[in-house]
């Protein structure tokens, strides 16, 4: 029973077909929500109101004829997007989704899932980086080492943000620290700070419009994706797609009071909390032109870190109140 | 070490082709010399073959998107040749289309400017207004761009009472969007700090170098053919010259938003006190002999037709030159000694109607001597890459209004 | 000059609950305009075979040929007009005596071969005495 | 400062050198001998502040070329012609006094042939690099024949 249980945890429910089928949902949202906010319908065609346009597309890619260049490392240009798509895979394992009881809160959890879950979300900008370099392309060069310098700038006022609510729950357990804000929800106030830091560096981890300058098609056109065609592509996009929805359900879990409730209630409130949170992604690509390079670094040294730091004092303010 | 590199004639986006080649010193760009001709039609040349009816829709293709300065121009010119006068309500309907076709050129610049430096929701704004105004031309004229509505003696279709109200309805809708727009561009942060401070033409170099239009008027040059050679209605119409003095591309964009605005207030003052009567009157088909020079304000600037008549029904000569052509020498000034950053966008800010810059640069390697092709987006990597190192502080730039 | 750090966003919201501007272009399509110019469409019964169009069509894209043989006394006229030259001004329209040709409201021009957009009319020419009084209305397409 | 006053004050300030006729409301025409081109544009600019070249055209007459300068200010637009001969058509470049009609120059010695002295670039500006030297297509002889209309993937050419 155990065994089928965890095999149903992996390949169905958090795992690798609900990730799969979730994100690409996902896409469609924020596709449909930037097209309404400019005054466009949006994706049309491929089944009702164009749900199925990201499966559309990625089947598309998978049929288009994957292109090696010459002096590339084959098995590392092959290997980098399956790489991506199983670290980002993982991460949404951990999320705290099937409570089973009160006493095992989620399926696998254990205490420090927190610091695994924001590892595997950075791992995927390193794999851009390794992607732009391996592509021997003057444009994917300079696009990775753009990827590294936005790392530095948005990495810390990340962390410092998942961390504040952690330390107000005493624990580094997902679910606990989600069961901790159910029980006291009027604490969910304090964070409203680490909140807004926290959606705008997974704008910029997503890269996305305000910060997409590594890939930004009027001036590097693709960038890390450059000579990724087909297949590769598609795994490329694919794996943006399920970093979007992880880094939406950390958020949600952290800041938002998790997932309560058993299996379908629990994915009620997964689904209502990270359409939310991505509803406000596709917001803030509507509302802004892109920085450059250096406007972005000093942008988030000049704001997003001192918030967060601020945060984490309001935070032991709190927690010393308690 | 001096190399050069040729901004050759392709660019997928909306322009025709033009090769530019820098020679560049280090950063700096020292000289820049310009090369025409990828598209050069031959259009005098035809012109010279054909009769003036015919002229009268080849003058209108010459530019795409102001197809009709170049026809209003050429119909001016041949009037005064055969002498005869267009009444006055086909001569208020011909201004109104040349507003018109002023709004919707300058719209269309403001969404190219926006989504140049990745402000892509402002370029569907400005290009769904946009639309507004072509309905409105094409319920007129029965076409969007090339309007054909004028012929010699007046204009061939007329405005009655309904299309008059909706125009001046869209034209308030349109008045408030561009209010709109504009305390945007002022409060939007990212907007002022890409635009200000880009593409310096002082005011004796624009004198110096002619150049005409929205180019010269943001660097205080006070020339509008349609104050200083009224020609159709405007001089019984109120407006003034849009003028800014910060010779940069930010001023490039007031002064395009005032036109705007102007030309909003010229629209309807025509539109309420549009004169009735006839639209046209019969023209001669044999033209005597004689020569005109006509000019008009196109959005892009001082547009010229040089006609010579002989008495048959084709023309002697006939000589045009376009706005961007005499705006070409002041890009040539305003790309010397600039960082090879600013390139792509001083281009768009001239809004080039016959100039582009192209995807592939072919960079000669100063000590290799081996020609390297590096792409223009490349050229933009290496502009942030620079900005990188020099670290700009926040510069405070004033709305200069 | 103040700077408001989300002056887009209001904006934003306010257009998402307006109904988009877009048409989903194959499926529905816009109604043309009244006096939209489509391609010229000849009722040849009006047509006397002066050439005024044919002279004055700026891209030069109609052509009548005499089929008949010369000494006949009833003229066999063939015009074929190339629509893949037309640049739809509408001149010709204008300049026919006769109100012979009209522009219809026709926008999808879109053929496979250039032959196709050439639209070819044989007829007998008319005299000028018995032309129908009023012009045919072109055909509106929806 | 209407057209009428402007051209008195030309007539006496030029003399002999220029013939000025007043063709229209804002319009006037300076006719000069060519070797005085330069000098005259100089005292143009400076006495008149006539600065703003708006083109040149050029005209071939059969026997000689005749070139117009058109300068306007914010008023009115003065045309300086001047003529000079076929066989030796040679004009004296402006661009010391107005550095804006550089390209103007450029495109009269590529489709006129007229040769433009001590001209400070004199690259081809609008033909291509392999055109024919010796034919400029906007002179009168110069003709050239409509190409017939071959429909591609067509056996037998149309028309």
């Amino acid at each position: 029973m155990a065994v089928v249980k965890t095999l149903l945890y992996l390949f169905v429910y958090p795992g690798l077909l609900f990730l799969l089928l979730y994100s690409t949902f996902c896409e469609w949202v924020d596709r449909k929500l930037y097209a309404r906010f400019q005054n466009r319908i949006g994706p049309q065609y491929t089944g009702k109101q164009g749900i199925l346009q990201p499966i559309a597309d990625f089947i598309k890619l998978l049929v288009k004829e994957d292109i090696v260049p010459e002096k590339a490392d084959k098995t590392m240009f092959h290997f980098l997007p399956v790489f991506g798509i199983t670290t980002v895979m993982t991460a949404g394992l951990y999320l705290p989704l099937w409570n089973v009881s009160s006493i095992v809160p989620a399926y696998n959890s254990f205490p420090g899932d927190i610091i695994l879950v924001a590892y595997l979300l950075s791992l995927p900008t390193l794999i851009f980086f390794l992607a732009g370099w391996h592509s021997t392309n003057v444009f994917a060069g300079i696009g990775g080492v753009r990827v590294l310098t936005m790392l530095f700038a948005y990495e810390v006022p990340l962390l410092l943000a998942i961390l504040g609510p952690a330390l107000l729950a005493g624990s580094w357990r997902l679910a606990e620290i989600a069961r901790f804000f159910q029980h006291h929800p009027s604490l969910l106030i304090v964070n409203i700070i680490g909140f807004f830091v926290g959606l705008i560096t997974l704008q910029a981890k997503l890269e996305r419009v305000p910060f997409d300058i590594p890939h930004a098609e009027t001036e590097l056109a693709g960038g890390t994706f450059a000579e990724y065609t087909g297949r590769g592509l598609a795994y490329f996009r694919l794996l943006t797609d399920i970093q979007m929805v992880v880094g939406a359900g950390l958020l949600a879990t952290v800041f938002m009071g998790g997932f309560p409730g058993g299996i379908l209630l629990g994915l009620f409130h997964f689904i209502w909390k990270t359409l939310i949170i991505i509803a406000l992604l596709s917001l803030m690509r509507a509302g802004y032109a892109r920085l450059r390079i250096d406007q972005m670094v000093e942008f988030s040294w000049h704001w997003l870190a001192p918030l967060s730091v601020i945060q984490l004092a309001i935070v032991l303010l709190v927690k010393g109140a308690l | 070490m001096k190399n050069k590199i040729t901004i050759g004639p392709q660019h997928p986006a909306l322009k025709e082709p033009i090769s530019l080649r820098l020679t560049y010193d280090g950063d700096i760009i020292t000289d820049a010399d310009l090369r025409l001709g990828y598209t050069h039609r031959g259009l005098e040349k035809l012109a010279e073959g054909k009769s003036y009816i015919q002229n009268l829709y080849l003058t209108e293709r010459i530019c795409g998107i102001c197809s009709h300065s170049h026809t209003t121009a050429f119909a001016l010119g041949v009037e005064q040749l055969m002498g005869i006068e267009p009444p006055k309500r086909g001569t208020a309907i011909r201004t109104i289309i040349a507003e018109l076709e002023r709004i919707h050129s300058h719209l269309l610049w403001l969404g190219v400017a926006a989504h140049e430096i990745g402000f892509d929701s402002f370029f569907m704004y400005t290009w769904r207004d946009r639309e507004h105004v072509l309905d409105i031309l094409e319920s007129i004229s029965g076409n969007r761009i090339h309007y054909a509505i004028n012929t010699f003696g007046g204009v061939r279709r007329d405005i009655d009472q309904d299309q008059r109200s909706t125009i001046l309805e869209q034209i308030a809708h349109l008045q408030k969007r561009t209010e709109y727009y504009l305390n945007l561009g002022k409060t939007e942060p990212t907007l002022t700090a890409r635009l200000a401070g880009v593409g310096k033409l002082s005011k004796e170099q624009a004198i110096d170098l002619c150049a005409v239009g929205p180019t010269t008027r943001a660097s205080g040059v006070a020339q509008d053919i349609r104050k200083d050679d009224p020609s159709l209605s405007y001089p019984d119409v109120p407006f003034e010259i849009a003028l800014s003095d910060t010779c940069d591309v930010l001023g490039r964009v007031v002064v395009r938003i005032k036109e705007l605005i102007s030309s909003y207030t010229i629209i309807e003052y025509l539109l309420k006190n549009l004169p009735d009567g006839e639209i046209r009157v019969k023209a001669p088909r044999k033209v005597p002999e004689g020569e005109v020079i006509s000019r008009y304000e196109a959005p892009r600037g001082e547009n010229i037709h040089y006609i010579k008549s002989n008495g048959t029904d084709k023309p002697e000569r006939l000589k045009v030159r376009a706005p961007t052509l005499a705006n070409y020498p002041a890009t040539v000034e305003m790309l010397k000694n600039v960082f090879i950053a600013d390139v792509p966008l001083i281009f768009a800010a001239i809004d080039p109607c016959v100039c582009c810059a192209e995807r592939v640069i072919e960079l000669v390697d100063s000590h290799t001597g081996r020609p390297e092709i590096i792409t223009m987006s490349q050229l933009r990597t290496e502009a942030n890459n620079y900005y990188r190192k020099k670290n700009i502080r926040n510069k405070e730039y004033l709305w200069p209004w | 000059m103040k700077i408001k750090v989300g002056s887009l966003i209001p904006e934003l919201i306010r257009h998402f609950f307006k109904r988009p501007v877009t048409i989903d272009y194959p499926f529905e399509k816009i109604t043309m305009v009244k006096g939209f110019r489509g391609t010229p469409i000849l009722s040849p019964e009006r047509c006397i075979g002066c050439r005024a169009c044919e002279r004055d069509c700026p891209a030069s894209a109609i052509e009548i040929i005499q089929i008949s043989p010369q000494e006949e006394k009833e003229k066999k006229l063939q015009m074929t007009i190339h629509n893949d030259r037309c640049v739809h001004c509408a001149q010709c329209a204008e300049s026919c005596p006769t109100k012979a040709l009209a522009m219809d409201s026709e926008y999808e021009l879109a053929a496979d071969s250039r032959k196709e957009l050439k639209a070819v009319y044989t007829y007998i020419r008319a005299s000028l005495s018995n032309i129908p009084k009023e012009p045919p209305t072109p055909p509106q397409t929806p | 400062m209407n057209a009428e006053t402007l051209s008195l004050r030309l007539q006496e300030s030029f003399g002999t050198l220029a013939e000025i006729t007043v063709t229209g409301p804002r319009r006037l025409i300076c006719k000069i001998a060519s070797d005085q081109l330069k000098s005259v544009v100089t005292r143009l600019r400076k006495e008149f502040h006539f600065t703003h070249l708006s083109t040149i055209s050029a005209l071939d007459l059969t026997d000689r070329f005749e070139i117009l300068y058109h300068f306007a200010d914010s008023e009115l637009c003065l045309t300086v012609r001047t003529e000079i001969s076929r066989e030796t058509p040679e004009i004296s470049t402006i661009t010391s006094i107005i550095p804006g009609a550089i390209l103007y120059e450029r495109e009269l010695q590529d489709l006129f042939g007229i040769k433009i002295k001590d001209i400070p670039d004199n690259r081809p500006l609008l033909l291509p690099d392999d055109w024919k030297e010796g034919n400029y297509p906007l002179r009168k002889d110069w003709t050239f024949q409509m190409p017939l209309e071959t429909i591609p993937g067509d056996d037998h050419s149309e028309k």
